[in-house]
């Protein structure tokens, strides 16, 4: 019998390596598995790159892996903390590498490590800062610029229901990033926050498939806080 | 030439001014900032349809304090609700439909807009403290019209709609129309055309808080 | 009122061209717009790009265009009607020109034109017939072949419930091509079993939302018949 | 050297032989003909997940009559079912999974694979009547593992497996195993590799039937 549900964080996390990438899902407050990576922190693993559309929210997660200096490099959208300057601080002080991605390449950078496309062109950034280095060309009149796959070693993810085989829901703007860092890692982690036994889930409406899900922890840990 | 008085639209009227020119069916991404504020000069009965990046699409009005749903945001990070007919979809489904061309229209934020239509919104220096784009970028590139709503000059009185961007570019010949609290301008092919501007004010005087040059629109 | 409902099939297919490309959902019986695809037969357009996975099914629809020789080209990848030759023997007349693209590569070419990727790099086909005159690039060690957006400037939908907004849901495996053809198109016309009023489908499960359709008509058939 | 009786596997025992290789938790998809008997030979009681290219995962039996769901098909166009936990989804995301390397395995059919793992299965020339090649060169090229399922040689006695095959390829160095009605072949860097044969045969009878050199495996 599939059963991919662990019974804690911590074996949830085992054998994360240090320098290894983490992609993170959320947007804000919403949908972030800050009690997975609160056990990152006190799992002690270092030298992470880490993938995530905001630095944080509020002092947990991923604030706190930053403020405890684990991160070499986040790749990022908008690096900001609302209320913090955990990040401005460290990347004033060169205590952290930072590549700028827009929100949309972003996405679709993991989108394209999962699904086997090594390199795409698009729009966004051409003729920017952000475009600078980056290989472009004209298609058919207009410029784009050549955007490579973004590959993780682990995905976090927070979802609203999971089954054994991991299939996942979510919850309303809960969903971002999270089916997207599932797809693009080679060790998909989960925290749910209600669990469904093996077919309750409509198989229409399951918006991550357990094929991107290796472990799942029942962590009801309740409403995000802005 | 005599100077005649005018008033400046403030950020609610400005909001106000935007909402006329949507058209009911239009589906249209916000930006923060006063682009937020167009949704709430929408009457309800012209049916808008207003997208946000984090997989939201048929955003309603913000909702009661005793209505909110804590996993229903917008891309300012603001409670939200959903209007009967809207769906949610993930981040890469959400950008398709920016990226893919699909939104009849986004309205963004400025620093400045060029005459060609050049937008600079994400940063202030080529090396900013910590630098933030968002999908400004993926906005700005993708949307089939953007318009920008912004203050005619910066607080110090220097221009915003100019000859050439002096801040790095979000976007290169993007911008589609430009509502300030003064005016509202076209980007066309000639530059910036004028559409119309808060009663009392003259083009000679609106030429004076703005670097490119300006006409009035045939 | 938003209501991209319209009362016919003639009405629903108005002002399609000469010469478009049409994209077809649908994968064997299941899932296409076949009442559409013989409503384009009737309106007597002509010199059409189809793009569709396979050659038709039966007797009715697309198997009816071809053989009423509306089409000049099929992009296509298994270009076959079960129980029947007129696709080979147009294609053996030269009557028809044929592009043949590996089901995922044609799957993923319509969703780069609806999520405005110009072009993509796949392992898919590298180093075979179908490779041949196209640009190709070693990343990472390994072939990969350009491939391009393919767009639409019809897609023909059916889907099992819509909405007035254009919101859509399938049933099972009819789902198929349908979101990804309704994505790629400038004019995307649906077909649908079921009405639902404006609220009622569920918003975690709308598989192609409103945005990508502009034209519904209800047209309740029945089940597809192998 | 004796030659000694063997019989070779018919189709049933060649998938009822694929089944013993497949671990319970593997998704797997399979192709038309033998491939797709393979499932029926996988206990119920050991979850294998089966994934089909039109937006089906977690396939389960063959319904009864009475039981037809006329819009659940497999990739082959046969009516299956679904299991519980199974799901739908479309083309693109279907294609992701098969393309993203995200499947266990693969099982195809051939009409040639090459010492290399080159595999052949799709055309049997370069200007065939109607040429036709669905998900096969995405499948190849895509999942982490492709087994090969087929006869030995073909009916007029020419072998499969051979040193370079003669028909366009559907992928280039693909195949890791190749399952025939007479034995099952490892594909190394060394080339093929007998993993077993059926009772009674000898590797000196098997490389008589195949045009690439095999050994034994160690």
């Amino acid at each position: 019998m599939i059963d991919k549900f662990v019974n804690s964080v911590a074996s949830a996390l085992a054998g994360i390596q240090d320098g290894s990438t983490i992609l993170l899902g959320g947007f804000g407050a919403v949908g972030q598995a800050n009690q997975l990576i609160e056990g990152l922190v006190e799992a002690g693993v270092r030298d992470l790159t880490v993938v995530a559309n905001n630095a944080g929210f509020g002092t947990a997660g991923l604030a706190h892996l930053l403020r405890a200096g684990r991160v070499r490099r986040l790749i990022c959208s908008f690096p900001r903390i609302p209320g913090s300057t955990v990040f401005e601080t460290l990347y004033r002080d060169g205590k952290i590498e930072l590549e700028l991605v827009p929100q949309g390449t972003l996405a679709e950078r993991m989108r394209a490590a999962g699904a086997g496309i090594p390199a795409f062109y698009t729009a966004t950034s051409a003729g920017t800062l952000l475009a600078e280095g980056k290989e472009s060309r004209e298609i058919n009149g207009r410029t784009y610029v050549l955007e490579h796959a973004l590959h993780g070693d682990v995905a976090l993810v927070e979802a609203w229901r999971a089954d054994r085989w991991g299939n996942l829901t979510y919850r309303a703007s809960g969903r971002n990033f999270n089916p997207v860092v599932a797809m693009a890692a080679r060790l998909t982690i989960v925290q749910t926050q209600h669990v469904a036994e093996l077919g309750t889930l409509d198989p229409e409406s399951i918006a991550t498939p357990g094929i991107y899900v290796n472990r799942v922890v029942h962590l009801p840990h309740g409403d995000p806080v802005l | 030439m005599t100077e005649t008085a005018y008033t400046p639209r403030n950020r609610t009227q400005l909001a106000a001014r935007i909402a006329q020119d949507i058209p009911e069916g239009w589906y249209v991404n916000l930006g923060i900032g006063i682009p937020t504020l167009v949704a709430d000069h929408v009457p309800p009965a012209r049916e808008v349809i207003f997208h946000a990046e984090n997989g939201v699409l048929g955003i309603g009005p913000a909702p009661d304090a005793a209505a909110v749903d804590p996993w229903l945001i917008n891309a300012g990070k603001q409670y939200v609700s959903l209007r009967p007919g809207g769906s949610f979809m993930h981040h890469a489904d959400s950008f398709t439909i920016i990226r893919g061309g699909h939104l009849n229209l986004c309205i963004l934020g400025a620093y400045e807009v060029a005459e060609n239509g050049d937008i600079a919104n994400w940063a202030t220096s080529a090396d900013d403290a910590a630098p933030a784009v968002g999908g400004a970028m993926d906005l700005a590139a993708g949307a089939q019209r953007l318009w920008i709503a912004m203050e005619h000059t910066t607080k110090d009185g220097r221009p915003r709609l100019v000859r050439q961007c002096s801040y790095p570019l979000t976007a290169r010949a993007a911008v589609s129309r430009v509502y300030t609290n003064l005016a509202v301008l076209d980007v066309t092919p000639g530059g910036f055309r004028v559409r119309d501007m808060v009663p009392g004010l003259t083009l000679a005087a609106l030429q004076a808080l703005t670097d490119a040059e300006i006409a009035m629109a045939d």
